[in-house]
């Protein structure tokens, strides 16, 4: 029945206690780079829907619906675990300090970002954000051989407000097009 | 007026008969407090004194195996992280390991000392965790609150290294994601500090009291000879005297360069397990310590250039807090796992609850179950133990465990 | 003959004792929760808790399980409540004046205190629950065990009496007022200070009636069979339980401050009150650190406890009583 | 009388843990609100594992198949008034656990998805695992919600 160490550590913690004031104070403890609710950045995202592709909870989804398409973060099945934010290839999404999440309504609990959808010139059919295909544009044009980076440049202007299926009847048009596909038979 | 008299009559005896009859079965669980995880003990007792145990798992099965085999290397690393709250490190450690071993990724010098450091850290803060549980179940409630209290320190430390308490999503395939920065090193050393200083309080505190001696002393004995044939691991085998420590036997991330020691004990029940663990806190704060001083000291990159997976298989094992974890991959060239295979330390140390309880007290049971640490989140995948009469079965060999778990 | 003012004035004291018992359980019972909570490192809950607790309960659904035994179900927590009652107005504030017909006999005090336990054991047996029936039997393993050297330990005081000089009695009133004056020295003429041994057996007995550690939670742990007897209970009847069960803090203290630490002293009105209840105060306070700082036995670490160190405390004290050293 | 039972309500809300499933790393973090730092007894909680005596039950994890009866059948045991707090990401729609994009959830062999599949669910609190705050603030929300009566 010897309980020296208990009575005194009890004793010691008597004019210690260590609670925080949370509810009616601040949080105890809230360190830099805290892995909180993300975040899209207006100024950033350009829609290419990276994060949604990466996401380990399939929490990020894309919706296209008419000329608009919908990046939303469902955060009731975020796993909070910063994946998206590392592969955004343009720091358009991050992860905030924001932890006070709870909600009696979980249809509201979603974080989302809308984008005009450029649309196919021939089908009308939508290709991708305008944002993005301008990014796309940029990165080409930067890694090119100035010495072919006007060709280029007129070709992309043909393609550009194309969508993937009209892309390839063009270049079937223009014979620029591979041999594999004829063989496939796409046209039908 | 004499209708409701026969029927008080009728009712109070079958009560009484129920209750007076030699034995009868308790169920403990699936949800019970002492648990917490969905699992479920048929315990026959006899007045307080248990004989006979059936376990029956399986209310926790997530079908993780099956998801992994959908996702990329990568989602996959969430995935296993989520396969267990408290050893969360210890499975992406595995389970990184194991996808290095497969794609043939060095890790750099500095990824491997902050892998380490974490998963001591969180050694440190599973087994805290423990010595709280344990002492609450056996009604030890402030010893839990001030081991809890001095909890937070370590996860202080892990959140602000990774950004949130549990789940730090610290390791990934060829190296870490977030680095330590030199000003921070101090920080944790401090609380470092703070922690080895409670592990002695909560050491020499366990070893005075009469009420814990009393309570854990010589209860839940697991002979070391069974240990040995149900092949027990981690703490559990340590505590029963076998000598095995995945970090010493088989190194992985900085295990093969840092010194330290294995702790074993003799008797193998309950006081020993806390004996040993306790011991360990010790050993993983010097580890720590360790791994803080070569950071000072180590510079460049922390992850590992990473290319395609080719085919092949591997096994990769991980001294998780709770014994050893092995994971196995097979993988066919593509950005998602074959086949993936986990097993866990509890799925062995749960058996050992079959040779531990009978013969002990109704009261004895919680800490007993709670003594091997059990997982119930890292078991439930595929298995299913069950034991229908102790008493005559005698040895089970380790063939016998996995052709019942299949 | 008594007239009907008599009645009336009994009446009075009745209800002004459950009133003082109430209010001290109510202020014991926050001490209690909130003195252990600064001992564990943490803050504790405001001084209302323990009365929203009892509150909430009475608003909650009425419920009876299915398997229990209806009648005696709904019947313990009367019976608790009831005992708790009236062991509460029996046990006198540390006055020596306590009017009434009832000659306050420790004998009833005893038998009361038994029943108060009892309605717990009839609770778990007529819940039907296995937890509730496992309770009962570690409840009834705790009365086997407690109520030998307690009974002892409550009977030494008025056995002593005979020592004193004003002669044997089993009314507790004869009781405090034989302590009052001087032992030796500053030493007051408690039965602490003339039978030390006698009123650690008690202080045990009481500290495990009234639900406190190491002993006291074995029936109802919370880790090891949810709540014991209490298992199936929810709702108004486990609020008639919680009320009995606050109780508690005033009853086992006054009794023991009563006994072996002189009452109120006799002191005159106001001032032996409140001497009394500092005493009170002052065992709760004991009660908590102990409590706090300690481990759940088992069943069976209880039964060697009291029925071999305890009782020898007592029968070591009777001894000493009856044979006079 | 309402008042004064709805103040009680609110001052006095006792909590029961139900792990459905999952990596139970929120159980740990409910056990953690309960500890010295957020001691949430400061609040009127108590930590009542017994499903009779509690007002809220604080459920965590996926909801399996093979759980599902046994967390209805704890529901059923619990008195009215009662609420219940969904906490973390499986407890709210599945999590990682489930297959499914967005709010699509799809059922995987074992996981049929959040703890609303089983049994109503007044709060959600979603992280994984939500920080002790964020259970704090949860809790509040569900006492709020107590307050105001079945």
């Amino acid at each position: 029945m010897v309980k020296i160490t208990a009575i005194k550590e009890v004793l010691k913690a008597l004019f210690k206690p260590a609670t925080t004031k949370y509810p009616h104070g601040p949080p105890s403890h809230v360190p830099e780079g805290l892995r909180g609710l993300p975040q899209f950045k207006d100024d950033n995202c350009i829609g290419c829907g990276a994060c949604a592709e990466c996401c380990s909870a399939n929490a990020i989804s894309i919706t296209d619906t008419g000329d608009t398409r919908t990046l939303s973060i469902f955060y009731p099945r975020c796993i909070f675990c910063g994946r998206c934010e590392d592969i955004c290839p343009e720091d358009g999404i991050a992860l905030s300090e924001e932890f006070e999440l709870a909600t009696s309504d979980k249809k509201e609990a979603e974080v989302s970002i809308k984008f005009t959808l450029v649309k196919c010139q021939e089908c009308s059919s939508a290709i991708s954000t305008k944002e993005h295909l301008t990014k796309i544009k940029e990165r080409i044009m930067k890694n090119i051989d100035p010495v072919i980076a006007d060709a280029v440049a007129e070709d992309l202007a043909k393609y550009e407000n194309l969508c993937v299926e009209c892309r390839r009847k063009l270049s079937y048009q223009l014979n620029t097009h591979t041999q594999k596909y004829y063989t496939r038979g796409w046209e039908k | 007026m004499t209708r409701k008299k026969k029927t008080e009559k009728k009712t109070i005896p079958m009560q009484i008969d129920e209750v007076t009859a030699p034995e009868y079965v308790i169920p403990l669980g699936p949800f019970h407090p002492a648990l917490l995880e969905g699992e479920y003990f048929k315990l026959k007792v006899e007045g307080e004194k248990v004989l006979e145990v059936d376990l029956k798992l399986g209310y926790n099965y997530r079908g993780i195996m099956k998801l992994a085999e959908s996702r990329s290397y990568h989602q996959n690393m969430y995935l296993f992280e989520r396969v267990c709250g408290i050893c969360s490190a210890a499975h992406t450690t595995a389970y990184s390991t194991t996808v290095e071993m497969l794609g043939g990724i060095e890790l750099p010098d500095r990824a491997r000392y902050i892998r380490t450091l974490i998963a001591e850290l969180e050694r440190i803060h599973s087994h805290l965790l423990w010595a709280g549980v344990g002492m609450e179940l056996i009604g030890f409630k402030t010893l839990f609150m001030l081991i809890w209290r001095d909890r937070e320190h370590v996860l202080d430390v892990l959140e602000a290294i990774s950004g949130n308490r549990q789940h730090y999503a610290m390791n990934t395939i060829g190296g870490v994601r977030k680095d330590i920065e030199k000003e921070a090193i101090p920080k944790i050393e401090e609380k470092l500090k703070v922690l080895h200083k409670a592990t002695e309080t909560a050491t020499k505190a366990v070893l005075e009291d009469g009420g814990i001696r009393a309570r854990t002393k010589g209860i839940g004995t697991l002979d070391k000879e069974i240990a040995k044939q149900i092949s027990v691991v981690g703490p559990v085998a340590r505590a029963a005297g076998i000598k095995i420590d995945v970090r010493k036997d088989d190194p992985y991330a900085a295990y093969d360069e840092i010194p330290f020691d294995v702790i074993t004990a003799n008797d193998g029940d309950i006081f020993s397990m806390a004996l040993v663990r306790l011991g360990e806190l010790v050993e993983s704060v010097k580890i720590s310590q360790y791994c803080l001083d070569k950071l000072k000291t180590t510079g460049g990159p922390i992850q590992a250039e990473v290319k395609e997976i080719p085919p092949g298989e591997a096994v990769g094992r991980v001294e998780a807090p709770r014994g050893e974890l092995m994971y196995y991959l097979v993988s066919n060239g593509t950005n998602t796992p074959e086949r993936a295979r986990v097993r866990t330390p509890s799925y062995l140390n749960d058996y050992a609850l079959l040779f531990m309880l009978p013969g002990e007290s109704l009261a004895d049971v919680p800490i007993t179950v709670a003594s091997i640490d059990p997982c119930m989140a890292c078991t439930d995948r595929i298995c299913t133990v069950v034991n229908q009469d102790m008493r005559t079965q005698k040895t089970s060999t380790i063939q016998e465990l996995f052709k019942n778990s299949r | 003959m008594a007239t009907l003012f008599d009645y009336l004035l009994i009446i009075t004291f009745y209800f002004a004792a459950i009133g003082l018992a109430f209010f001290f359980s109510w202020g014991a019972a926050w001490v209690f929760r909130k003195l252990s909570a600064r001992l564990q490192a943490r803050k504790g809950p405001p001084a209302y808790q323990p009365i929203a607790d009892i509150i909430k309960l009475f608003g909650k659904e009425r419920f009876i399980p299915r398997l229990a035994n209806k009648f005696l179900y709904t019947l313990s927590p009367l019976v608790a409540l009831s005992a708790i009652l009236i062991l509460s107005f029996m046990i006198p504030p540390g006055t020596p004046f306590w009017p009434g017909p009832l000659a306050f006999d420790l004998i009833v005090i005893l038998y009361f205190s038994v029943m108060f336990s009892l309605a717990f054991v009839i609770a778990g047996w007529a819940s039907g629950s296995p937890w509730g029936k496992i309770g009962a039997s570690r409840e009834v393993a705790m009365i086997l065990s407690v109520e030998l050297p307690l009974a002892i330990a409550l009977l030494i005081p008025s056995l002593a009496l005979a020592r004193v000089g004003s002669g044997f009695s089993l009314s507790i009133t004869d009781v405090i007022a034989a302590q009052e004056g001087i032992f030796i020295w500053f030493l007051p003429n408690w039965f602490l200070f003339h039978y030390p041994l006698a009123s650690v057996a008690l202080f045990l007995a009481l500290l495990t009636k009234s639900w406190m550690r190491p002993f006291g939670d074995i029936p109802e742990a919370e880790q090891e069979i949810f709540a014991g007897p209490l298992t199936e209970y929810g709702g108004p009847l486990l609020g008639i339980f919680e009320l009995a069960r606050l109780f508690r803090f005033y009853v086992f203290t006054a009794l023991f401050v009563d006994l072996y630490l002189g009452g109120g002293d006799g002191l005159i009105f106001p001032l032996n009150l409140l001497v009394f209840l500092v005493k009170c105060l002052v065992i709760v306070i004991i009660m908590t650190i102990i409590h706090v700082a300690s481990a759940r036995y088992r069943i069976s670490h209880a039964f060697k406890w009291f029925l071999t160190v305890c009782l020898a405390f007592a029968v070591f004290s009777l001894i000493r009583v009856l044979v006079g050293f | 009388m309402m008042g004064l039972m709805s103040w009680a309500r609110g001052k006095s809300p006792w909590i029961a843990v139900l792990h459905a499933g999952g990596c139970n790393n929120c159980d740990i973090e409910v056990l953690d609100v309960l500890t010295p730092r957020f001691d949430v007894e400061r609040l009127g909680v108590l930590w009542k594992q017994n499903p009779r005596h509690a007002d809220i039950l604080i459920t965590n994890g996926c909801v399996s198949k093979h759980s599902k009866v046994f967390i209805k059948r704890i529901y059923d045991q619990m008195l009215a008034p009662k609420k219940v707090v969904a906490l973390g990401s499986c407890a709210c729609t599945g999590g990682i656990y489930v297959e499914g994009e967005g709010r699509n959830v799809e059922e995987t062999h074992t996981i049929i998805g959040g703890v609303d599949k089983a049994i109503p669910v007044d709060v959600y609190v979603p992280g994984c695992p939500p920080k002790p705050e964020a259970i704090i603030q949860g809790v509040a929300i569900a006492i709020e919600k107590l307050k105001k009566g079945d």
